[in-house]
């Protein structure tokens, strides 16, 4: 029976380090500029969630591994060694404290990408056993039963049914052939079965063809939240093998922030192989059929309404003005965030932090960052294309006692689509 | 600005003005002190200006700045040395040469008399001794005036 | 055997220079010349920038303080074909117009005079007679009865101070001694004031070069701009102080020197047949007219004469491999090839070899003269040992026909009633110094007015920049730099490999003429001179030797070589 | 090896050598480790090129977004203050650029020295300003290292000696001259050795950054 | 010949002698005071020392030299070489000036030895071959320079070492010394030593040094070089008169440009003035006229020690003495190989690593629920 250890916790760290991190770890001058940007640090103002710390074990690997100074050390017993101590200390600073929403790698002076290391340095963390509770319990679940929170099919065809029933619409299911297949989180499916009847209607009001996949419905990858290579490489596999079985040309990853950056910009790597097929988040899907001229919107939202931009979607995969155009199409009277789009605030519960049931308090307080951002634009309701932002947000609002209702983009477009029977009738 | 269009290289209307060796105005400032020290205590002050850092003309600028006055002398004890009021009164250019009329030193003597030009107390105590000396070799041997 | 007599240190020269001689009873039958100090400065500059090697160079004699410099950035400007403007090159005609008469006059008074002026002597003179005799041949001002006076009580006071000083063990009262008491005193008062007027004749070197001794130099010009509006360069206040000098040199030569020169002569007409010495005759010529190095526009000109022939002037090339030629036979030097091979400049080594080569470990009383004697090479033209000098240029000149030289060669020799032939001798030597001293005076006026009447038609310029940047010069090149130094012939040799000096040699006029016998047992200029019909009255005080040996003006810091640093190592291991 | 001009000759000479011999070969060791790690294909399908995001980035991380700059202006502007200074400094001043030039042989025009004092005086203003900041602010104290104060030092002591020996404070000058080539001459040793190689290896960093984000389709 | 005997007579009787009056003194003291750097205030005290004064017997050793020092000491105005040799000093040995030659000579320093004994001044000009060298490097009257010098200064009040040769080894001493030549300093430990270097040194320092110890009967104070402070306190480029361009930023860059023309700083033409200590910019030289700076050539540094070997005389001061760009490649190139080799082996352990890399499984990771 194998185990995990320092040991192969220290090989995985090594395994990590490449020429970005080398050129990141010989450039940083301790500015501390980094911890301007972090939600953790500046809502607890406590120095340790400055986020370059959080990458001290990798940082100390790498010297001691990979520069001729660090040798030098070694000769003469200089080394600062990594050990199990340390990195327990460090696991709160790695995952608690940490919801990679990247915002450090767009501020860093000397062009450090922050998030990327934290990523690399979460394997070492799982390699050693220094991972929380909470993640593994997911991802132990998400490989046993497809779902980090270990939900069913059966769940699902039974939302699929009420969507059915509600809307008098067929959900399509391994359907083979189709234009997309259309993956979920297990987090919509509980919280917000809306997101699946606001699909079928859009989808049935451009003319899409899509389908679900009873090999694969889930999209999120709690391999990628804990940070472990083979455990997110398994979950990517099923998504292939589902799309591959169902010879579909895209998959869309459904309103959840990490399961987008899992599918669309690891999971190649994490396999070792491009796709033969392509990747869109549904927002993406969304702007294109808008701009094809296929989703047709009557009335619009006149409530005062703002929106935020999940970090894995806009700052960390490009998908930023998308969601503005979809705005657009419904809302009057929309209002941006002062600070938006690439250099929007997290919510706090982005890269697994919302698993991580004692990361909570910590969670919570770096919620108030955007507590802060939403006060300062005062908006009726917020928008949002993440449910798990989605449900950090109407946590964090009613933990605030503020009255602000949090709806899905997708949603809100479904509502205003122009009735099938009166298009017919133009 | 006008440093920068110097650099690049134009000839600035300042560039090689000799004033700008700039040795001139501290030395007047210094005879200006000194002279506040004679009129308010009597006490002299000699400037050696061999000792300046002159760039070439600066002397002849100071001499211009001081100008000339009224009186001239020159005392003639090994080899001449020349004795110039300036148009400063008290202000004088004492320029000692050597036989060669090579010049030893040049002061500047802030003084109501240069102190070379007036008889020594040695000299002075030998004087009535040098004068019966002469009246005595006179009586003998009576001098021709020339 | 006889007597070996042995002067060292003569003094009144530049450097360390000794002197033996095997006596046959009170006649030097074989005279021996030996330089005793080595320093290394061209072992020292292998491997510097070319553009600084001057600096070096010039170091290597502080009396003759331009000579190298010249010859070195001529040597530069040769290897890398630098163009002088003719601005540069007059400045640094006048330079070395004033060098001469600098360094000639000074020799005479203070380094030569001794020999023949007795200052004990004068103190007897009478002022009156010597002020007759001083107004009788010339009109020099400073003559007056008072004048001599006063400079005799100065030396008698200094003289019953107690403290002689540098006149302490002079040969005072040698018989060798001629002048009168009068001649003796003039000779005194000329000596105190050639020290004053020297120090006017420097200051020519101070305006362009910035001080003397050691003026500077640039290679490709000189340093010091010309701009008539600006007080930072060569203007028009300048140009007046230069007349000045130029005027107080003419002077001075023409009222001083030359009567001088002239009136001491006539009493020593018998050395116008002693010291002749080789009766051969090397100049490189020098001062152009324009700013190429053209020998054709030289005031002196270049050639050989051989056995005292005036009719024929050899042609002499520097860069030929053939004609001139170090040998090291009987200098402390080794030689990879051997020390039988003479070897060019181009190619020549230095390597220093004191032990083995015949040096006696100091203190010692004799040479080997059998072996190595002299930290001097040994130079021949095609084999042949010359004279280089005052007296080789006044033949050239003269073999050549030019004009002013023969007027006052024939002056001088009717002035002295003596023949053609009392030229090749001390006396000889010492008269063409002060001769061509007289023509380089007049020259330098004419140096001066061009330079103005460049200025004047709008050409300032005196550097030529186009070569400096070592970045543009070829991986490869070599030079000769050669110039007539006041004390003769002088060349330095120079390769350049890759913007740094790889080999760095100077053939020096006191290495000509000081040098020690050659391989075929040829002697040098001076050895040969002094067994040329020298008794000597009192062995004991050699007045002889110093006469004809100073006639030369040695110089011989200039003339010793250097060292090979490896072969300096062994010898230390060797002694310690 | 008593005297002044000893030491600015052993300066100028043997220690230069050594100095830039250790410099170099640190340097180069350095971006020889960092390169030859390399990268691990990426099988992602891109948004954008690689190349182009990264070099606008070398550039434009060069000045702060909006709101770092709000929150962080001390810093921020303390810390452009002396890099620029410091640059101007070391680039422009007269003795400077001659030293490249001799070096290199690369030439360009330099400042009055005037303009270089001044500029000088305000990059020692700025350098203890950052040392206040290290030393009090909350995040720089937890994160400072022993490293971060030497270096500190050692910039500091080049640009503090260069000022000292360009007003001539330092009496005789060839010892304060010896000294600010000795500092610069230790700043150079360290360099490689410690976060001064930010100096070459920002850009590096920078460009890594803006090639990733870039793949992704976001200008960092 | 007059015997040789202590002079007992004072600068002022013998000055009297020769009719000097006290206004003839008096100049003779203010000229004084200027050419020892003193301030005219100090023109009583020493008008009163010099009136008790004595000449001193110098005994002026030349050894590796260019004898560019004594002509150097020719060139003084001030006072002038006659002055100097007549009624200041008594200068009983000097190869270049005295008449005697030969034995005659080395029995005139003898005797001045033995008459002065413990109180004469002993100059030298030149470096010497050290005792380690082979004493054949240079001799005099066949006796090494070595053991001239210990011989001389053995009886010596204190030896002046006269130019850069004397005073730090000077050209002799530059790389690679093939002669082994020493400084006087170096070899002269039991005697004050001071030295006036300069190549030439000014010759009115060498007088003004003399002077000092004629009127004071002491040495001036020195610098660490042992150098007087009065003359060698400030640089060149403290007293120059281009110094206003300096810190203006106006340089000459070339010898006939109009910087050049109009007396900008030489900096970038290599003036080593701001690290060279010496009194050129207000002594000037010969009489005044003119010094290296004013006709247009950067200063060489000549006063300092290793001079010689302190860069080249056209690079500016901060050019570095030997690195050159290839040098800096090959050094990189060494850097580039040791990095590349120590990383390639990391690399290498790494892909092992890598290679032998476990998997985590779903239960390692229930192990630790």
């Amino acid at each position: 029976m194998s185990e995990l250890t320092l040991e192969r916790g220290l090989a995985a760290f090594r395994a990590e380090i490449d020429a970005p991190t080398a050129a990141f770890f010989s450039s940083c001058v301790h500015c501390g500029i980094c911890a301007q940007s972090c939600p953790f640090y500046l809502e607890t103002g406590d120095p340790k969630y400055t986020p370059i710390l959080k990458l001290e074990p990798l940082r100390l690997v790498w010297e001691n591994e990979f520069t001729l100074w660090g040798k030098l050390k070694g000769l003469f017993g200089l080394q600062q060694k990594v050990t199990d101590e340390m990195l327990a200390e460090w696991e709160e600073l790695l995952y608690d404290s940490c919801s990679m929403c990247g915002r450090c790698s767009l501020v860093c002076p000397v062009g450090n990408d922050l998030a990327y290391m934290i990523r690399k340095s979460r394997e070492g963390m799982v390699q050693s056993g220094h991972a929380p509770e909470g993640l593994i319990a997911a991802s132990v679940r998400a490989i046993q039963t497809g779902s980090p929170m270990g939900l069913q099919w059966k769940t699902l065809a039974v939302q699929i049914k009420h969507v059915e029933d509600s809307t008098g619409m067929e959900v399509p299911v391994d359907k083979a052939g189709v234009d997309y297949l259309v993956l979920l989180s297990s987090m919509e499916i509980i919280n917000f079965p809306e997101y699946l009847e606001a699909i079928a209607k859009i989808f049935d009001h451009a003319g899409v063809t899509w389908t679900l996949s009873t090999q694969c419905f889930e999209a999120t990858n709690a391999g990628i939240q804990i940070g472990n290579k083979d455990i997110a490489a398994q979950l990517v596999e099923r998504v292939v093998a589902a799309a591959e079985k169902l010879k579909v040309a895209n998959v869309i990853s459904p309103e959840c922030g990490h399961a987008y950056t899992a599918i669309r910009w690891e999971g190649p790597n994490l396999i070792g192989r491009p796709y033969p097929f392509r990747v869109f988040h549904i927002i993406e899907v969304l702007d294109e059929l808008r701009a094809a001229g296929r989703i047709q919107t009557e009335g619009m939202e006149s409530d005062r309404l703002s929106m935020h931009d999940p970090c894995n979607l806009a700052r960390k995969s490009g998908v930023i003005q998308q969601q503005r155009n979809l705005m657009n199409l419904v809302a009057d009277n929309f209002v941006e965030l002062k600070e938006h789009g690439k250099f929007q605030w997290c919510c706090g519960a982005g890269g697994g932090v919302s698993s991580n049931e004692r990361a909570e308090p910590l969670k919570l307080a770096a919620f108030k960052r955007k507590k802060a951002q939403i006060e300062e634009v005062a908006p009726e309701r917020m928008v949002t294309m993440c449910a798990t932002c989605r449900t950090q947000l109407e946590e964090g609002l009613e933990e605030f006692n503020m009255e602000i209702p949090v709806v899905g983009l997708t949603e809100m477009i479904a509502d205003h689509l122009v009735e099938k029977e009166a298009r017919e009738h133009e | 600005m006008e440093q920068l269009s110097v650099t690049l290289g134009s000839k600035a209307p300042c560039a090689g003005k000799p004033q700008d060796h700039g040795h001139t105005l501290p030395i007047l400032h210094e005879i200006r002190h000194a002279l506040e020290r004679l009129i308010a205590t009597g006490e002299e002050t000699r400037i050696d200006l061999n000792a300046m850092p002159f760039g070439p003309g600066d002397l002849d600028r100071l001499r211009a700045w001081l100008g000339t006055g009224e009186v001239q002398a020159s005392v003639s004890a090994m080899g001449l040395t020349l004795i110039q009021e300036t148009a400063i009164p008290g202000v004088w250019l004492v320029d000692y040469q050597n036989a060669d009329s090579q010049r030893l030193t040049l002061h500047i003597e802030i003084a109501p008399v240069p102190e070379i030009l007036r008889p020594q107390p040695q000299d002075l105590a030998e004087a009535i001794a040098t004068l019966d000396a002469r009246m005595d070799e006179g009586q003998s041997n009576p001098p021709r005036p020339s | 055997m006889s007597e070996r007599l042995v002067v060292d240190p003569i003094t009144r020269i530049e450097g360390h220079l000794r002197i033996e001689a095997q006596m046959d009873g009170a006649n030097i039958a074989q005279a021996y010349s030996s330089g005793t100090s080595v320093r290394g400065v061209e072992t020292i500059l292998k491997g510097r920038d070319p553009r600084d090697a001057w600096a070096f160079a010039q170091r290597i004699c502080g009396v003759c303080t331009l000579v190298h410099g010249i010859a070195s950035v001529r040597s530069v400007e040769d290897a890398l074909k630098i163009e002088l403007p003719a601005n540069a090159q007059l400045i640094r005609n006048l330079m070395i117009g004033a060098q001469y008469v600098h360094d000639h006059v000074m020799h005479f008074y203070h380094l030569h005079a001794l020999d023949w002026v007795d200052v004990v002597s004068a103190l007897s003179a009478d002022p009156k007679a010597t002020s007759a005799l001083a107004q009788s041949i010339s009109a020099w001002p400073k003559s007056s009865p008072g004048y001599f006076a006063d400079t005799q009580k100065r030396i008698k006071t200094f003289v019953e101070s107690g403290q002689l000083g540098i006149f302490a063990n002079g040969y005072w009262g040698h018989p060798a001694y001629k002048l009168p008491p009068e001649a003796n005193l003039m000779a005194v008062a000329h000596y105190l004031e050639a020290l004053a007027w020297q120090r006017d004749a420097a200051k020519l070197h101070a305006i362009f070069g910035g001080k003397n001794p050691h003026p500077n130099f640039v290679v490709g010009g000189v340093a010091c701009p010309i701009d008539l509006e600006s007080d930072s360069a060569i203007n028009a206040k300048r140009f007046a102080e230069i007349q000045n000098i130029i005027q107080s040199m003419q002077t001075f030569v023409d009222q001083v020197y030359v009567p001088d020169t002239l009136a001491i002569a006539g009493f020593y007409k018998d050395w116008g047949s002693r010291g002749e010495g080789l009766g051969n005759f090397l100049c490189y010529g020098d001062l152009p007219g324009s700013g190429f190095m053209d020998p054709a526009t030289f005031l002196f000109p270049r050639g050989v004469i051989l056995n005292r022939d005036l009719s024929t002037i050899h042609e002499v090339d520097l860069h030929d491999a053939s004609q001139i030629q170090e040998f090291v036979a009987h200098s402390w030097y080794d030689y990879a090839d051997g020390k039988a091979r003479g070897l060019h400049p181009y190619d020549g080594e230095t390597k220093l070899e004191y032990d083995a080569r015949g040096g006696v470990k100091p203190p010692y009383a004799q040479l080997d003269v059998n072996d190595g004697y002299s930290w001097i090479k040994a130079p021949r033209w095609k084999g042949q040992a010359v004279e280089v000098g005052p007296l080789a240029r006044v033949l050239l000149l003269y073999a050549n026909g030019h004009a002013q030289t023969k007027e006052l060669v024939e002056m001088t020799l009717s002035t002295l009633d003596l023949p053609v032939e009392a030229l090749f001798s001390t006396l000889g030597r010492t008269a063409a110094r002060t001769l061509e001293t007289k023509v380089m005076v007049d020259a330098m006026q004419g140096w001066q007015d061009a330079l103005i009447a460049n200025i004047k038609a709008g050409d300032t310029r005196t550097f030529n920049d186009t070569l400096w940047d070592p970045s543009t010069w070829p991986s490869e090149a070599r030079g000769a730099g050669y110039m007539e130094a006041p004390r003769g012939a002088l060349g330095h040799w120079i390769v350049i490999k890759d913007g740094k000096i790889d080999n760095y040699q100077a053939v020096v006029p006191s290495t000509w003429n000081a040098g020690p016998r050659d391989p075929s047992d040829q002697a040098g200029a001076y050895e040969a001179a002094l067994q040329d019909n020298h008794q000597l009255v009192d062995v004991k005080q050699p007045i002889e030797v110093l006469r004809t040996i100073h006639s030369f003006d040695p110089c011989i810091a200039c003339a010793v070589h250097l060292s090979d640093p490896e072969t300096g190592e062994q010898l230390r291991i060797k002694v310690t | 090896m008593s005297g002044s001009m000893e030491f600015l000759l052993w300066t100028k000479g043997p220690m230069f050598d050594i100095a830039l011999a250790i410099f170099a070969i640190g340097l180069f060791a350095r971006l020889a480790e960092i390169f030859l790690l390399g990268r691990k294909p990426n099988y992602a399908e891109p948004r954008a090129g690689e190349w182009l995001p990264g070099l606008r980035t070398v550039f434009t991380r060069t000045i702060a977004d909006p709101g770092t700059f709000q929150r962080a202006s001390f810093n921020v502007v303390v810390g452009w203050v002396w890099h620029i200074g410091f640059l101007i400094a070391l680039l422009l001043f007269v003795p400077h650029a001659e030293l490249i030039k001799g070096l290199f042989g690369i030439a360009w025009p330099a400042l009055p020295n005037p303009v270089v004092d001044l500029v000088t005086a305000i990059t020692l203003i700025a350098l203890v300003a950052t040392l206040v900041h290290r030393l009090t602010h909350p995040v720089k104290q937890r994160i400072s290292t022993i490293e971060d104060y030497l270096v500190w030092t050692v910039v500091f002591l080049v640009v503090l000696t260069g000022y000292l020996a360009y007003h001539r404070l330092v009496n005789p000058y060839p010892v304060a001259l010896g000294m600010h080539i000795l500092m610069a001459e230790i700043l150079l040793i360290i360099l490689p050795f410690t976060k001064l190689t930010h100096i070459f290896t920002t850009f590096i960093a920078r460009w890594y950054n803006g090639a990733a984000f870039g793949r992704k389709g976001v200008q960092s | 010949m007059p015997v040789r005997k202590t002079p007992d007579k004072t600068l002022g009787e013998s000055l009297r002698d020769h009719g000097l009056s006290r206004r003839g003194f008096l100049k003779f003291c203010a000229a004084t005071a200027s050419m020892m750097a003193l301030p005219p205030s100090m023109v009583p005290v020493i008008a009163a020392a010099l009136d008790a004064a004595r000449r001193p017997s110098v005994i002026w050793l030349s050894f590796q030299e260019c004898t560019g020092c004594t002509e150097s000491l020719t060139r003084s105005h001030a006072p002038t070489l006659e002055d100097l040799i007549l009624n200041i000093i008594s200068l009983d040995y000097h190869h270049t000036l005295q008449a005697a030659a030969g034995e005659a000579a080395e029995e005139a320093r003898l005797q001045a030895m033995e008459d002065n004994k413990g109180e004469y001044l002993v100059i030298v000009d030149g470096s010497i071959p050290g005792p380690d060298s082979n004493p054949g490097f240079s001799t005099v009257a066949g006796q090494s320079n070595y053991d001239i010098l210990m011989e001389t200064v053995e009886h010596a009040a204190a030896v002046i070492a006269v130019g850069t040769c004397a005073a730090f080894g000077g050209l002799p001493q530059a790389n690679p010394n093939p002669t082994g030549a020493r400084s006087v300093m170096d070899l002269v430990k039991d005697k004050p030593v001071i030295n006036v270097s300069g190549c030439p040194p000014i010759p009115m320092v060498i007088t003004g040094v003399l002077t000092h110890y004629l009127t004071f009967g002491r040495l001036p104070e020195l610098d660490a070089y042992h150098r007087p402070l009065a003359f060698f306190g400030q640089s060149i480029h403290d007293r120059c008169y281009r110094r206003p361009f300096y810190d203006r930023g106006l340089f000459a860059e070339s010898f006939d440009d109009e910087g050049a023309k109009l007396g900008w700083c030489l900096y970038r033409l290599g003036c080593k003035g701001p690290s060279t200590y010496n009194a050129c910019a207000t002594m000037k030289w010969n009489d005044g006229t003119s010094w290296p700076i004013e006709s247009g050539h950067p200063c060489l540094g000549c006063s300092e020690p290793s001079f010689w070997d302190a860069g080249g005389f056209y690079e500016p001061l901060s050019v570095p003495i030997t690195a050159t760009s290839g040098a800096i490649l090959a050094a990189g190139a060494l850097g580039a190989v040791v990095g590349g080799a120590a990383t390639v082996l990391a690399k290498k352990e790494t892909k092992t690593i890598v290679a032998h890399r476990q998997p985590v499984t779903v239960e390692e990771l229930e192990d630790k629920l």
